[in-house]
């Protein structure tokens, strides 16, 4: 099976190993994640103000090449998922927005690609039964605290992606891998954002609510879909040990590692050296590396 | 019960606002005799002054004008208007009414309500039914539909009263009604229940200065802006300022002026303020489009049947400004009302130069309750509300047999729950005389006949 | 917990429009309509519950938090919620508009605030969030796509903090997450072509 | 040709300010069969209802049109002030030129007074071939089904009863008491609600003429006001029975329930055991419940020693929830934390509210004493999430002064939750053929005067049934249901309007199509006629048959086809 797929700006660059465990595992899946011959990037933030149509230029220019390689687009990071579903959202619904953009990019687009995340894929194509038998790993030992961050969730009318308020996806993700579940109450709460860029205090306690609160659900790493919350989880957690005695830092993995290494893939491209927080010793430690 | 007469089935009802109209009907439409009491000229109380009513923005009369005529055509209620219950003897199935006419100056039984007394008296005087926002003559009704359609002469008023000279009126009357000699009558009633509905009036805000209200002519209360607003008051529901006349662009309107005050005038909540300030602002908006409406308020209660809703049309629709917070002052600056409010979120103090201020005062029960209250023998609270014999399970009846409650003389509130109580208290009065006059057996029912 | 700017009761930032001896607020009910317009929502219908505020992940950093930015502009305050932190603060995570009782977002309100801010030269009170979004959009229309290090070095030029960071910038490096060479992508001409076409356009 | 005189009314500014009315006077005066044409400031006035007596009697008028407002508010009032005057009161017919006229083209003055204008002219043809009719006299059963055993449907009966009238009191569940039953004290004083409702039991068991039915539904309501038809299904231990009864009323009082927690994802759905709504802890508060009045976590059974109580949670959110305010929640919650504070001296409750709703007698001052004396402390700000950590349940609230958000670590969280309609409220009014509002309330007549009356006649409301309100109101809208029941039944006979259907024999070809057409099962076959016959009593004159009938046999009394036609020939008609 093959699905048009959008790596997007970072899993090009720093989060290379997202997107080389995406494309392993999901081919060991029979699933041909299919990069698209010509994107660009996303865009980062959907505009909240309706009157700036630029903005949509950017993600939808993807889409129109998605449409011309088939009528799925997989996406692999939740920012991207966001915009692009959203932008995809407007050219559907907003005639007016749609013939200034088209008229704009020179394209006549109108909506018609699914933008789906690869938790979807997982979930509709593949199915969590099927993954669990595909699992090769026993991460009976492991307990993964799922994140969701902002992005894959809200607004939950135009994303409509799980139960806003009580997600379900990354939880049945885990245990379909044979994991189990840390239970914690700040799965949807935001990482920061870019405010690192000019308040590092306000970030570093924002990600310390999420840390501490999985450390606290006991559990031995944290998984997300997103670079930017990867990063600003992962990247403050040697100050905040400092800062706040008594909390042990946490890896912070990709979806796509973590399913790369319950395939029982060889993990040296999926970069888990390069993490601020080290995964191995703990994935060591449960004999899954 | 006393004597071993049968209990009288008629019952007599305090107060004609829409509590005692609407007890009347139910009671007379079930078959019983009822004396309807009422001070007024005239029958049909605080809701004959609104304009419209919330949350339909019924206009008033027009739901009250089926109610008080036919109040005022039913065979089995004697109307008498412009009188008071000066005294009560005996208890419930036998008691004795005094009731006390004042002198009309105009004899009814001839009167046909034509109206050239009204049109030819050359004497003005502020009018008390429209808050001092018009004039009525010195022989008056309340309104052009009031039931009955009777005038009276207001004695204080009348020149030739005063000074000896005009009895213009006389001279017009084509049915010679005029009859300056006449003098109060007293009548005795023979009844066997009592409704007392004497409803509500408005806390004077003279006492609370720092409103400005009577010093400040642009500063008027909830009940005269209703008049305003109201399309047979006397502007016809055009919107004037009472100094210039003109069309006010930024009105400001201040709630819980003298409610929720422990200290300095009444601590409890009197109810509908919230709900009728909203229906100001938006008939001040329907009728001036461009105008700016801001109401300062502390909380704002909108807890009835579609209230709520109302409140959100509001603001949506009608683009009300509420501003949460008390207000300090208002006092005149030129030709302007100045308005020293505050606003809770920002925590800042908040000027607005206005051109006109309603307040919404305090409600208290009609000053003439408490003399009923002894009267009756029933207790009252420490502002002159009645109580009912328990809050909660017997919200119509009092500590005294036979003697009902109905509508704002116990406590401030809406029309529906006014014309609820209304019928409750009906219902009452028609479980004792159905019980007296044995009127199932008459109708071949029998007591307790299986009710399967 | 980061610093927050207490509002004392009495009101001490007063507008410069109309300055009263006591912080007074003069309200100016028409700047209200023109942020319902441009943010395409009806703020009219905030009754000031403040679900907003409790949920908004950067409120406490915030000088005034979502509700109060409402309520400023609801009073007509252009100046005071212009130069506020509180709208660069905003990173659009829409929990505010998920929760309103009412389906108001305050996310687009600061959204269409910022526009507003720029539009006419207020200095946002947060200077780097600018020069940030201002160097990513430049490294999309010079590549095409994000490159973390031409982005930041400019953004650390501009920005004027130079050192903080900076073993940031090397250490992101040396652990190759950032390339050296960007990647030039294909349509690039494209792309330049649309950044002009808007610069004609909307200015 | 009659003799038609007509009135127009100015209504105020209603109708006078978008419809020029002399000139719809002129205009009509010389219509043919128009012998009288006026318009008046307020025709429902005492002065215009003696303006159409005294015009009937000068100008012996046939007919009378009035143009006002519209049927449904005075079409009574001018039928019985013609009937003073001796003309049959089905010769005078309603213009509705407000709501239909005056009040949707308040733009354009001209094109509403040519409307008025053509309007008035079709219903002077429909006057013009009106017949004078007779109103149908029907029996009246006087015995009253009240469905609901809480407070409102106890207080009903026992009113109606004491009167000296049989009542059928049906409860749905095993006992009486509804949820007053559940309460523990009542505000403001604090009464026990057991005490309250042991008087309105006892009053119920002692009276012989209310027959109670517990686990008794109404399966199905026949027949009309007087002559009620109930279907009862009452199912004691497992087997199923049913029962027929006849009655004259029926008094609705069905209560309410509670929004469930599962609804409120961001107070988490009703996953965390210390999370709970309103009427769980009321339950914990009254002696007989199931903690014997002690204040105890769900969770591990310990006194909690911070209480967060979160106000409209549901009510007051047209976006997720209920846009309508629940009433009662500022009061209960109020009486809840004063409970709390003298039973757990050291604690501390926390009120998150928008506004207080504190309006009837004693009210305020309840609520205040809430703050002073039993210092609970009331933080202006809604509550946007409830999580559970460390057994501890952590509020996010903000606060209006400083704007800033607030958390409280609790714990033992307490819902207002939202009130809604009882279940199964929107079938009971579809079997009752009663109409409900967009949430499942029962609809009121009308919601200013008429608050207890149904739009179905002989149909009651009382309670929380009709809308969220507390017991005092509760207990008056009961007695005043009593009252309307009592008022119908002090009539000998029911009268019914004769502007219903009728079967011309001569043109019935007896095909049945009529039959299955009748909404309201009017309508048979004659046993041996071989024609249609209509039940007087149930036909409401909605004209179904009259469409279905293939051969016009069926007609409407003063709405034959005749009618009809002449009165779009009017309409059509060029100006």
């Amino acid at each position: 099976m093959r699905i048009p797929y959008y790596p997007g700006c970072t899993l090009n660059t720093k989060a290379k190993g997202f997107d080389r465990a995406a494309r392993q595992s999901f081919a060991a899946l029979g699933i041909e994640l299919a990069e698209l011959a010509s994107w660009n990037c996303c865009g980062a933030t959907f505009p909240l103000s309706r009157d700036n149509l630029l903005d949509l230029a950017g993600p939808v220019r993807n889409l129109v090449s998605a449409a011309a390689e088939g009528d799925k687009l997989a996406v692999a990071c939740s920012t991207c998922f966001n915009v692009l579903k959203r932008s995809n959202l407007v050219m559907r619904n907003e005639e007016d927005k749609r013939e200034k953009i088209n008229f704009f990019i020179e394209a006549d687009y109108a909506g018609q690609v699914e933008v789906v995340h690869l938790l979807e894929v997982l979930r509709d194509e593949v199915g969590w039964d099927t993954l669990a038998k595909a699992v090769k790993k026993d991460l009976s030992a492991l307990a993964v605290a799922p994140y969701y961050g902002c992005m894959f969730l809200r607004p939950p009318r135009e994303m409509g992606f799980d139960n806003h308020e009580n997600p379900q996806i990354l939880e049945n993700f885990i245990r379909a891998l044979g994991a189990q579940v840390a239970d914690y109450p700040h799965r949807a709460e935001c990482c920061g954002n870019y405010i690192a860029a000019f308040d590092l205090d306000t970030t570093q306690e924002m990600s310390y609510l999420i840390l501490a609160s999985a450390r606290k659900a006991s559990a031995d790493l944290i998984v997300t879909s997103c670079p930017l919350c990867q990063f600003n989880l992962d990247r403050w957690q040697q100050d905040l040990a400092m800062k706040h005695g008594g909390f042990r830092p946490i890896p912070v993995l990709y979806d796509s590692q973590l399913l790369a290494i319950a395939l029982g893939l060889d993990v040296t491209p999926f970069d888990l050296d390069r993490h601020y927080v080290d995964p191995r010793p703990v994935l060591a430690e449960k004999g899954l590396i | 019960m006393s004597e071993d007469k049968a209990p009288i089935t008629r019952v007599l009802i305090i107060g004609a606002g829409i509590a005692g109209i609407q007890a009347a009907l139910d009671i007379a439409n079930s078959g019983y005799e009822v004396v309807l009491v009422e001070r007024e000229p005239s029958i049909g109380g605080r809701m004959l002054q609104l304009s419209e009513t919330f949350p339909t923005l019924d206009c008033a009369q027009c739901i009250l004008t089926p109610r008080t005529v036919e109040a005022g055509h039913h065979e089995r209620i004697r109307l008498m208007t412009f009188s008071e219950v000066t005294g009560i003897t005996g208890d419930i199935g036998h008691f004795t009414a005094t009731v006390q006419r004042k002198p009309a100056s105009v004899n009814w039984d001839v009167c046909t309500g034509c109206g050239l007394c009204q049109e030819k008296c050359p004497t003005k005087v502020t009018s008390p039914f429209d808050r001092g926002m018009g004039k009525r003559k010195a022989i008056y009704t309340l309104s052009p539909q009031a039931v009955p359609n009777k005038p009276v002469i207001d004695r204080e008023a009348c020149t030739w009263f005063t000074r000896g000279k005009c009895r213009l009126c006389e001279k017009v009357c084509p049915v010679h009604a005029i009859d300056y000699e006449q003098q109060a009558s007293t009548t005795q009633v023979e009844v066997g229940a009592v409704i007392i509905a004497t409803g509500y009036t408005l806390y004077g805000l003279e006492n609370l200065g720092e409103y400005g209200y009577g010093q400040v002519p642009d500063v008027v209360d909830g009940l005269a802006f209703e008049r305003l607003l109201s399309a047979s008051g006397p502007t016809a529901g055009k919107v004037r300022r009472p100094s210039d006349g003109k069309e006010p662009k930024q009105v400001v309107f201040i709630q819980c002026a003298g409610s929720r005050a422990p200290e300095t005038a009444m601590p409890y909540c009197s109810k509908i303020c919230c709900m009728y300030t909203a229906k100001h602002a938006m008939l001040y908006k329907h009728r001036v489009h461009d105008g700016t409406a801001y109401i300062f308020y502390i909380d704002v209660r909108a807890a009835g049947k579609r209230y709520e809703e109302f409140y959100h049309r509001a603001t949506e629709e009608d683009r009300v400004l509420y501003v949460r917070g008390k207000v300090a002052r208002v006092f005149r600056e030129g030709d302007q009302v100045v308005v020293w409010g505050s606003d809770t979120l920002s925590g800042a103090s908040v000027e607005i130069a206005a051109d006109m201020v309603v307040l919404a005062p305090a409600m208290i029960p009609h000053p003439e309750t408490l003399r009923l209250a002894e009267m009756f023998g029933i207790p009252a609270n420490e502002y002159g509300f009645l109580l009912p014999a328990e809050d909660n399970i017997l919200p119509v009846e009092t500590v005294r047999p036979g003697v009902f409650v109905a509508g704002a003389v116990t406590s401030p509130k809406d029309i529906p729950e006014t014309v609820a109580q209304a019928s409750a208290a009906a219902a009452k009065v028609l479980a004792l005389f159905a019980q007296w006059s044995g009127v199932p057996e008459a109708m071949g029912i029998s007591v307790g006949a299986d009710a399967s | 917990m980061a610093t927050q700017a207490t509002v004392s009761v009495a009101h001490t930032a007063t507008s410069s429009a109309t300055p009263a001896a006591r912080g007074t607020l003069r309200v100016d009910p028409t700047f209200l309509r023109t942020v319902e317009t441009l943010s395409h929502e009806n703020i009219r219908l905030c009754y000031y519950c403040l679900k907003c505020t409790a949920g908004c992940p950067t409120a406490y950093a915030m000088d005034y938090g979502p509700a109060h930015i409402l309520k400023l502009v609801q009073l007509g305050q252009k100046d005071e919620v212009l130069r506020s932190k509180a709208i660069w603060l905003c990173v659009g995570c829409e929990t505010c508009w998920t929760r309103c009782p009412n389906g108001i977002s305050a996310g687009h309100v600061m959204d269409a605030l910022k526009q507003m801010a720029l539009r006419e030269g207020y200095a946002p009170a947060e200077r780097r969030v600018l020069v940030l979004h201002r160097q990513f959009l430049t490294s999309i229309r010079l590549f095409g796509r994000v490159h973390e290090l031409s982005m930041l070095a400019l953004y650390k030029l501009l920005s004027g903090d130079l050192f903080t960071d900076l073993d940031l910038g090397a250490r992101m490096f040396l652990r190759g997450k950032i390339p050296i060479l960007p990647e030039r992508i294909r349509g690039r001409a494209k792309i330049q072509q649309l950044f002009k076409r808007q610069a004609r356009g909307q200015g | 040709m009659k003799r038609i005189g007509v009135f127009i009314c100015h209504c105020g500014i209603n109708i006078a300010g978008t419809v020029d009315v002399k000139r719809v006077a002129e205009a009509i005066r010389d219509y043919p069969g128009v012998v009288l044409a006026t318009d008046y400031m307020y025709m429902c006035s005492d002065p215009g209802q003696s303006l159409i007596r005294q015009s009937i009697k000068d100008e012996h008028l046939e007919g009378v049109v009035v143009a006002a407002c519209s049927p449904a508010m005075h079409e009574t009032t001018f039928r019985k002030a013609s009937a003073q005057a001796g003309l049959n009161p089905y010769q005078t017919e309603i213009a509705n030129i407000r709501e239909q006229v005056s009040w949707v083209h308040q733009q354009d003055k001209e094109a509403a007074t040519q409307k008025a204008i053509e309007h008035i002219k079709t219903i002077v043809e429909k006057v013009r071939y009106n017949e004078s009719l007779i109103p149908l006299a029907l029996s009246l059963v006087k015995k009253t089904l009240v469905i609901g055993g809480g407070i409102a449907g106890l207080q009903a009966a026992i009113d109606i009863a004491s009167a000296g009238y049989p009542v059928v009191l049906v409860e749905r569940s095993n006992r009486l008491g509804g949820h007053v039953a559940q309460l523990s004290g009542v505000y403001v004083n604090f009464d026990a609600a057991r005490d309250l409702l042991q008087s309105k039991l006892r009053a119920v068991q002692e009276n012989p003429r209310i027959k109670v039915f517990l686990q008794t539904e109404v399966e199905e309501l026949g027949g009309y006001v007087g002559n009620f038809t109930a279907r009862l299904k009452h199912t004691a231990d497992g087997q199923i029975t049913y029962s027929e009864q006849a009655f004259g009323a029926v008094v609705v009082a069905t209560g309410h329930s509670l929004r469930p927690l599962a609804m409120f994802g961001e107070y988490g759905g009703g996953r965390y055991p210390d999370i709970i709504d309103a009427l769980t802890f009321e339950r914990m508060l009254a002696p007989d419940g199931p903690t014997g009045g002690q204040i105890r976590r769900p969770s591990d059974g310990q006194v909690p020693r911070q209480v967060v109580f979160v106000q409209c949670a549901g009510s007051r959110d047209p976006e997720h929830h209920m846009p309508y305010c629940s009433k009662i929640c500022c009061m209960y919650t109020a009486k809840q934390a004063a409970l709390y504070r003298q039973r757990v001296p050291d604690g501390q409750a926390y009120v998150f509210y928008i506004d207080i709703r504190s309006q009837g007698r004693d009210y305020e001052e309840f609520v205040q004493s809430a703050m002073t004396q039993h210092d609970v402390l009331y933080i202006r700000g809604k509550v946007a999430r409830l999580y559970e950590e460390d057994g501890k349940v952590i509020a996010w609230g903000a606060d209006t002064l400083t704007g800033k958000p607030i958390e409280v670590e609790a714990d033992l969280v307490v819902l207002a939750t939202a009130i809604m309609p009882a279940e199964g409220a929107v079938e009971l009014a579809q079997r009752l053929r009663i109409a409900t509002d967009e949430h499942g309330f029962f609809s009121e007549a009308h919601p200013k005067l008429r608050p207890v009356e149904s739009l179905t006649a002989g149909i009651y409301l009382a309670g929380t049934a009709q809308a969220p309100k507390d017991i005092p109101e509760t207990v008056a809208q009961a007695s005043a249901a009593a009252a309307k029941v009592l008022s119908l039944f002090s009539q000998r006979q029911l009268v019914a309007e004769p502007t219903i259907a009728y079967v011309d024999e001569e043109l019935c070809s007896g095909c049945g199509l009529c039959i299955p057409a009748c909404p309201y099962q009017a309508r048979e076959m004659h046993p041996w006629k071989h024609k249609a016959v209509v039940h007087e009593a149930l036909c409401q004159g909605c004209g179904a048959c009259v469409v279905a009938c293939p051969n016009k046999a069926c007609k409407l009394r003063n709405l034959t086809p005749g009618h009809v036609l002449a009165m779009m020939d009017a309409y059509l008609a060029e100006v």
